[in-house]
């Protein structure tokens, strides 16, 4: 596992420390699946907060029957010991032709009755997630840029 | 050590006297007896049958210089390595298929380390079109299979997106930069510092005179620090990487801990069979890229009017 | 079954890569590379090393037996780099350096340069041939301890001085009961008239009496067939 | 108990011959034969099968009514490769390519001749049916035993690498020697698929049932292990059917239901949907009509009976089915309905106001 931010710096110095052992080289967050940290992506004050805090959310549980998550499936957080709901907006694993694929495993803050804790989303959002049957319509109202 | 060597010696005169003969060779009819047949357009072995010999000698080159490039140009057009997954009739039929959809499109040439723009018409998408602008990263796939992956930075995000090559809901693949790369696999470009892989959506093509000799670009990139997703620093012999900077103790850590675990093979570019099963001989090659310079000469003419339309537009 | 996939990426294609020419029918080349085990040289790295001392051996003499399955590999190699030191000359480095690793004695960098390559330059088949022996015990092979059951093979480069294996055909086969019931029926054939009509008119053609006579003569082949193999038996 | 009733009727590997078959290939001798005997040879072969057998009027006689109740034959094929094609709607389908090369029906028994033959087994499911024997791949006749090859002599063709027995009724009989091509389906048709899986030779229990087996490091001789078979002392011992190491592959599989996408009338070679068609690439496989009732032939559109024949009017070289998008055509593009337009439209104005 890897953190955005910080995580990078905190290798590098344990590194310093021992070499060898906290060598990791397998591939990172293919798959968001129960127990992965996600990257908050909207303007949220509490998603920046975790962020800026170096804890980011992890997912506890899954609205799907695999319980591995895709693009667009809600999923329940734990940040900063609350305990939140969230849509899946962006992926490192290899996805299908014409999907793309982001270098971080990213998500938006929702409250519980699906309205977005923020009022922007700051990165790119793929184009999948404007069909019809995932219904976002409330978190595709604040998006950007699509890709 | 001589004792068996000139044992071998005596053996080698003594052979006819003591030992049946079997020789090797096939005969008449029965091809090799207990082999599998997989019908007519099958070539399970790696070698070439007996009936299409070879009448040039070995030692000259088959295929002529203006083809040479047309490997590194379409690179989909070579079947795969496997010898068990190909079929000549499969292949013309799918070379057919891949040579109508380029009359509908022009898909122009590209390499590893290229800049381009494509559209898609997207049914999500607002509009139902989207364009997306990057590096080509990495080709894979043979034939209507192949597929190339873009590599873009946007709002410090990085973004990657494959596409099929030959999918028709592609309405344009354009050219913006036409160059080559020191490798033909830059996805350690996901590591890399991010000033290497963000180009602005609206870039502007480059010209170029037709004809003109494809540059390449030497450039070695910067690694951030580890971890990283994966040990980019391969050592094996046919997949190294020149274009990273090296690493004040990385690199030997990676070779020490392969030749630990076994995965590494001191002597592999030495290995002139493994070299042998990787490639495609240039037997098999030369009626393909006889049948593409064929088409190329046809369609030159179509897709030069296409082209000066295009220039007259902007 | 379920294939699981790995996480590692999928590897660019060498296919590409460089031109090769194309091994002829003769050269048996496996799917994979065969194990060749010994004590002191294991592994991938150390099966070279044993293909190279065959070689030396070979340039050397011409002529060598060892194990079937040791010439199945050598034979490949031996080819492949004999084909690079045509294209490429004397004075490429890489080929150097792939000659100068299979080959253990110097001298014979020189003899792979100037005798062999002028000798198989106008060659459009193979430039070995190997033939398979029955597993033989020879006395030096139990003096030495070197007692196995693999089947032997003899590897030879061809346009060597040294006499020939096989022996020489002299044998007429006209006298062999299948040529002569052959002959027979081949006269009334090339007489009749459906040859005839064939060659000017391609057409279905009725089964005739002379085509009857043909299969009593595949029946009698195959009884004879069977005899000559119990001959072989006694 | 079912796996049981299963390996009764249902051979699930191999099929010994019948010591009363024909012995099939001639032994591996060497003729030493002489030049002009090789010669003549291969000048008899061309002379009397070269060309194939033409069979004219021979359709417009036993022209019939196909019936829901009538079955027609098969054909035999091989599995070329897998490639991608592509819908109208932009969906990627993956295609099996199966070439159909020179099948023939070699002879046909009636529903009497049948029955006399149907060994006791089998009896029950034959019932009333007639049977028709097919053939694949004409080859040099000097590979095979005479007797092999003289059953091909009333056909008037050279011997077959392939032959199959199919259940037919009787208004679908056919002369011998009638060719069969590609075209006696339709794109658009569904179709059963028989054939042999790969082989993977004799395998352990992680690969052939997907255990989970154990942990590599921690433990002592617990990696790809079954572990325990049985338990108790009541139930005794392991049940029948456990799942265990054994051969794995090459087991007798039908698809059922499967589309027909595409047909190449030139090469006859019919593209399937689906990767799944049992068997490597180059193994023989089996096609028939459905027994999917929901996906059987209608009155309505009713296929070539008996079979397809060549008539004046020459097929196109590629038959396709109606949601498959052809490569010669044009781009896909979408078109936006009006209610997307004015959500487009006032998504952008909110837009331009936030900033």
């Amino acid at each position: 596992m890897s953190f955005p931010g910080n995580s990078r710096l905190l290798n590098q110095i344990s590194l310093l420390v021992n070499y060898a052992r906290n060598f990791n080289t397998s591939q990172i967050l293919n798959q968001a699946r129960i127990g992965t940290f996600m990257r908050v992506v909207d303007n949220s004050a509490l998603g920046k907060q975790a962020m800026l805090d170096g804890k980011p959310p992890k997912i506890i549980g899954i609205y799907r029957k695999p319980r591995i998550a895709e693009l667009g499936t809600k999923v329940i957080v734990a940040i900063k010991g609350q305990k939140k709901k969230g849509v899946v907006v962006g992926l490192v694993r290899l996805q299908k032709p014409f999907v793309p694929r982001f270098d971080s495993n990213n998500m938006v803050l929702m409250d519980d009755k699906g309205n977005p804790l923020g009022t922007r989303i700051l990165v790119p959002i793929p184009n999948l997630i404007r069909k019809e049957t995932y219904g976002l319509n409330k978190i595709i109202a604040i998006a950007t840029r699509f890709v | 050590m001589v004792l068996p060597r000139v044992i071998k010696l005596i053996h080698s005169y003594n052979v006819p006297l003591y030992c049946q003969l079997r020789s090797a060779s096939r005969s008449w009819i029965y091809k090799g007896g207990k082999g599998i047949d997989k019908g007519k357009g099958f070539s399970f072995t790696y070698t070439s049958t007996p009936d299409d010999k070879r009448q040039i000698p070995l030692s000259q080159k088959l295929i002529p210089e203006e083809l040479e490039s047309m490997r590194l140009k379409y690179p989909e057009f070579l079947p795969s390595t496997k010898p068990e997954h190909r079929n000549k009739i499969k292949t013309v039929l799918e070379h057919n298929d891949m040579l109508q959809r380029r009359n509908n499109i022009d898909i122009p040439e590209f390499y590893v380390g290229s800049i381009l723009a494509v559209t898609v018409s997207d049914p999500n998408a607002a509009g139902k079109i989207s364009r997306f602008l990057g590096i080509c990263i990495f080709r894979e796939g043979t034939g209507l299979n192949s597929c190339f992956t873009l590599r873009n930075i946007v709002d410090r995000e990085g973004i990657e997106i494959r596409y099929d090559l030959y999918n028709p809901t592609i309405r344009s693949i354009e050219v913006i930069k036409l160059e080559k790369r020191l490798d033909q696999d830059l996805r350690y470009l996901r590591d890399a510092e991010p000033q290497y892989s963000t180009f602005p959506l609206d870039m502007e093509p480059e010209l170029r005179k037709e004809g003109a000799p494809v540059p390449v670009n030497p450039i070695k990139v910067k690694m951030l620090p580890l971890p990283w997703s994966i040990d980019w620093f391969k050592i094996r012999y046919q997949h190294q990487t020149y274009g990273i900077e090296k690493m004040r103790g990385v690199w030997e850590y990676y070779y020490k801990r392969s030749v630990h675990n076994r995965h590494h093979n001191e002597y592999e570019q030495f290995d002139l069979m493994k070299e042998y099963r990787s490639h495609i001989p240039e037997d098999a090659q030369l009626p393909i890229w006889n049948k593409l310079s064929d088409y190329e000469k046809s369609t030159s003419e179509i897709k030069k009017k296409a082209r000066r339309a295009k220039m007259i537009k902007r | 079954m379920v294939r699981h996939y790995n996480n590692a990426l999928p590897r660019p294609s060498t296919a590409n890569k460089k031109l090769i020419p194309i091994l002829p029918p003769e050269v048996k080349v496996k799917r994979g590379p065969i194990s060749l085990n010994k004590v002191w040289y294991r592994g991938s790295s150390g099966r070279l090393i044993v293909i190279g001392q065959h070689i030396t051996q070979l340039f050397k003499f011409e002529r060598i037996t060892l194990d079937y399955h040791h010439a199945l590999e050598v034979q490949g190699y031996t080819e492949r780099l004999i084909t690079e030191a045509m294209r490429n000359g004397d004075r490429h480095i890489p080929t150097m350096e792939l000659a100068d690793f299979y080959i253990h004695e110097k001298q014979l960098v020189h003899k792979l340069f100037k005798v062999l390559v002028p000798r198989y330059i106008d060659y459009t088949d193979s430039f070995t041939k190997l033939w398979r022996l029955s597993p033989a015990l020879s006395r030096e092979d139990i003096i030495t301890g070197k007692v196995r059951h693999a089947d032997k093979g003899c590897l030879e480069l061809k346009g060597n001085p040294l006499p020939p294996i096989e022996p020489p055909k002299y044998i007429s086969r006209k006298s062999y009961l299948t040529n002569v019931l052959l002959d027979a029926a081949k006269k009334d054939f090339y007489a009749s008239k459906q040859f005839s009509d064939n060659q000017t008119s391609k057409k279905k053609v009725e089964t005739s009496a002379w085509l009857e006579n043909f299969n009593s003569s595949l029946e009698l082949i195959s009884i004879y067939r069977n005899q000559i193999s119990d001959i072989k038996h006694i | 108990m079912s796996a049981f009733f299963k390996n009764l009727y249902n051979k699930r590997r191999t099929t010994h011959p019948f010591r009363w078959w024909i012995k099939r290939k001639a032994d591996s001798f060497k003729p030493e034969l002489t030049k002009d005997n090789q010669k003549f040879i291969d000048d008899y072969f061309q002379t009397n099968f070269s060309t194939p057998l033409i069979v004219p009027d021979l359709f417009n006689k036993s022209q019939k009514v196909w019936t829901p109740e009538s079955r027609r034959v098969g054909l035999i094929a091989r599995k070329i490769g897998v490639y991608p094609m592509w819908l109208k709607d932009g969906q990627r389908i993956l295609t099996t390519l199966l070439q159909v090369n020179d099948n023939h029906v070699i002879k046909c028994y009636n529903s009497e001749q049948f029955a006399n033959q149907v060994i006791h087994q089998d009896r029950y499911r034959y019932q009333g049916l007639a049977c028709a024997i097919i053939g694949a791949e004409s080859d040099h006749f000097i590979k095979y035993s005479a007797g092999y090859a003289g059953l091909f002599v009333e056909a008037g063709l050279p011997p077959k690498k392939k032959l199959t027995k199919v259940p037919i009724t009787d208004d679908a009989l056919l002369p011998p020697g009638t060719p069969l091509y590609a075209t006696h389906f339709r794109p658009g048709d569904w179709v059963d698929i028989f054939g042999l899986t790969i082989e993977h030779g004799f395998q352990g229990v992680v690969k052939r049932w997907d255990f989970a087996g154990g942990h590599p490091i921690n433990t002592t001789k617990w990696k790809r292990r079954p572990g325990a078979i049985g338990h108790g002392r009541r139930a005794g011992g392991p049940h029948k059917g456990k799942k265990m190491p054994g051969h794995m592959g090459r087991e007798r599989k039908t698809l059922n239901g499967v589309e027909i996408m595409r047909i190449n009338t030139k090469e006859n070679v019919i593209y399937v949907r689906g990767p799944a068609v049992p068997g490597e690439t180059g193994n023989f496989c089996y096609i028939f009509d459905t027994k999917i009732i929901e996906k059987k032939l209608t009155e309505k559109n009713p296929p070539p009976f008996p079979t397809y024949f060549p008539g004046d009017n020459e097929l196109p070289v590629d038959l396709y089915h109606p949601d498959v998008h052809r490569f010669e055509d044009e781009t896909i593009q979408f078109v936006e309905t009006e209610k997307e337009q004015q959500q487009r439209r006032t998504g952008a104005k909110i837009a331009k106001i936030r900033k």
